[in-house]
């Protein structure tokens, strides 16, 4: 039994994209209570060992020619399939015919990915429309999330994006957005009068609608 | 309140890239139908006419502007389509600005903060950082767009020498036989008509004996499948009533790998 | 692009287990749709080659030394992680991060937590959306039971937090969720004329779930 092959049974296995840290730490752990002697040295495994065998998999996968491939996304590793077999996957599968946002719901993220933590009056002055229905339908795909409310006068709601949302773009961290360094900049026209919330929350704080 | 309760999440099904979008008020109603869907605000729709007309945001002429932007309106207000509140803000505001800006310069009524500043300025600055945030927008698209060709997998069974680790294998509950059994029902719906055999030739004593027969101790059958060979409805429930007292008198078990996964009918051997 | 990187792409992507006839037929039809040169011949693709092809890529993947392997289970082909990594996984499994709730799922779970015994169309009229597949994901995850039936025209179904749900947010009674003695009087809109429930009631009277 090899430390590579561990770890892709591991990123394999879990339900969701694992760290590189994480790994390690459970390779560490699971060492302790094994009775395979190769597994003694793995009690002291250090992470950079695990990024090192990380690397291994990805490259032998893909020399390999494999469509099968390791990718790191903002939350950690995962293998999925190469995007050319994209289309031969939807013909066995109609029901996985993504869903595209739309270009309301699109820009609106674009402004909570760039200038978060936003709240929606700003929001609202730059798309020129009001965002209520958008931000909700967006909380309830966890692309957003309300992530406080604004020192300001009628303690606006704040609104972030999620890792879902990273995992949706495809983005690692926010400095990889398009534009990111220009657009996190730029000084965006504000409300110029912090408007106050509606209903959501006088109704019932802490449950949103 | 304002909101454009036509903003779907999803995107409206004519492409705005299309360019078949004729501003002019003579045109005919299909286009405007089509248009207030595709604009994703009273500033996209401005975009789009500063694009018609191929001048730059920062010489935008207020007086044409807003004609067309008002003929547009008019437009679409003639074929009784409402019309989001926002467009209306910005036809005032757009009426408001060419008064402005028709007026000679010392009589024109001062701004609060901007002293010689542009009365357009306000405008222009607004589109041009929509301007970016919809460009940005159409790159988060793209992205998506390449992201949702690429697959994973859903969580799968890890294969391990110890039986019974696996989360579900203790038996699916009657909510899931239940649903199972609507999902049949609906496809009959769908399906041809159910036949007009009104005669209800089952009961459940007979399709319990069928059952049995169907399945030797030991083996198992797709639970779905029990109702394949069903005629009508009624037959249907009978068949299902059947299984269930059979469930009830441990002759049959179910056996579900995942959840939302295809139910399995199994009858142990003892 | 080769046939076998599409039939690897195919089960790997596929939530359920695939057959090599159900393989065939997809590669068919992407092929005829396809611009790429070889997938002419894969137009007419006979099952047998997709079993040589599937044997093929069994075959890689266990002389390649890795850890997941290609079964063929009852309903089709799929990849599983090997036998000898299964306590390996086990012990590291733990270690993951949960999964967790969305905020819609947060929603729905706190309506019933403070609004409880609850009509699912009673949850319904305050969300504002649908919120059959919500509930079903509560149920199945423990945190939600159906308690009884509402003494109203259909008789809906009412549902109940439960035990696992008061281990989950680390309460020992519902008095001890937050602002309860408000929040459990604000009027909340409810079903205006109470739904009937679908088929599955009216349709089989008796089965009590």
């Amino acid at each position: 039994m090899q430390l590579i092959q561990i770890v892709e049974a591991l990123i394999y296995a879990a339900p969701e994209p694992v760290t590189t840290s994480e790994i390690a730490k459970a390779v560490r752990r699971a060492a302790a209570d094994s009775d395979l002697p190769e597994a003694r040295a793995w009690e002291s495994l250090p992470e950079a060992e695990v990024a090192h065998v990380i690397d291994d998999l990805a490259q032998s996968l893909s020399e390999g020619g494999h469509a099968i491939e390791l990718r790191e996304t903002s939350s950690g590793w995962r293998f999925m399939t190469r995007v050319e077999y994209g289309d031969w996957i939807r013909a066995l599968l109609p029901e996985m015919r993504p869903e595209k946002l739309s270009p309301a719901a699109l820009e609106t993220l674009a402004l909570i990915a760039y200038r978060q933590p936003i709240t929606k009056a700003d929001i609202e002055a730059v798309r020129g429309v009001s965002v209520d229905a958008m931000l909700q339908k967006l909380i309830d795909r966890d692309l957003v999330h309300i992530s406080g409310r604004a020192d300001l006068p009628g303690r606006p709601m704040l609104y972030e994006t999620t890792s879902t949302f990273m995992e949706h773009f495809d983005i690692k961290s926010l400095d990889e957005l398009p534009n990111a360094t220009e657009l996190r900049r730029v000084p965006l026209p504000s409300a110029s009068s912090p408007r106050t919330e509606s209903q959501e929350t006088s109704l019932l704080p802490g449950i949103e609608p | 309140m304002t909101t454009p309760e036509s903003e779907s999440i999803l995107p409206p099904e004519p492409a705005y890239a299309g360019g078949t979008l004729a501003p002019s008020a003579e045109t005919h109603d299909s286009h405007y139908k089509v248009s207030l869907d595709v604009f994703e605000g009273p500033l996209d729709l401005l975009l789009y006419l500063i694009k018609q007309d191929e001048i730059d945001i920062y010489d935008i002429r207020i007086e044409r502007i807003t004609s067309q932007y008002m003929s547009y309106l008019d437009a679409i207000r003639t074929l009784n389509i409402s019309l989001a509140g926002e467009f209306l803000v910005m036809a005032a505001n757009l009426c408001y600005l060419k008064s402005r800006m028709m007026l000679p310069k010392h009589v024109q009524p001062p701004e609060e903060e901007a002293e010689e500043e542009d009365p357009r300025w306000d405008l222009i600055r607004q589109l041009i950082e929509y301007k970016k945030f919809k460009e940005a927008a159409r790159e988060l698209g793209e992205k998506e767009a390449i992201r949702q060709n690429q697959f994973t997998h859903s969580p799968d069974p890890i294969q391990s020498d110890e039986e019974g680790e696996r989360p579900l294998d203790e038996g699916v509950g009657i909510f899931d036989l239940i649903r199972a059994f609507q999902k049949v029902l609906d496809r009959l719906k769908t399906g041809e008509g159910l036949g007009e055999i009104v005669d209800d030739r089952y009961t459940v004593a007979d399709k319990i004996e069928l059952l049995q027969q169907l399945l030797a101790p030991g083996s198992t059958y797709p639970f779905t499948a029990l109702f394949d060979d069903a005629t009508t409805k009624h037959e249907m429930i009978v068949t299902f009533l059947a299984v269930l007292e059979l469930m009830k008198l441990n002759v049959l078990q179910t056996r579900q790998e995942r959840v939302l996964g295809e139910i399995v009918i199994y009858r142990p051997a003892s």
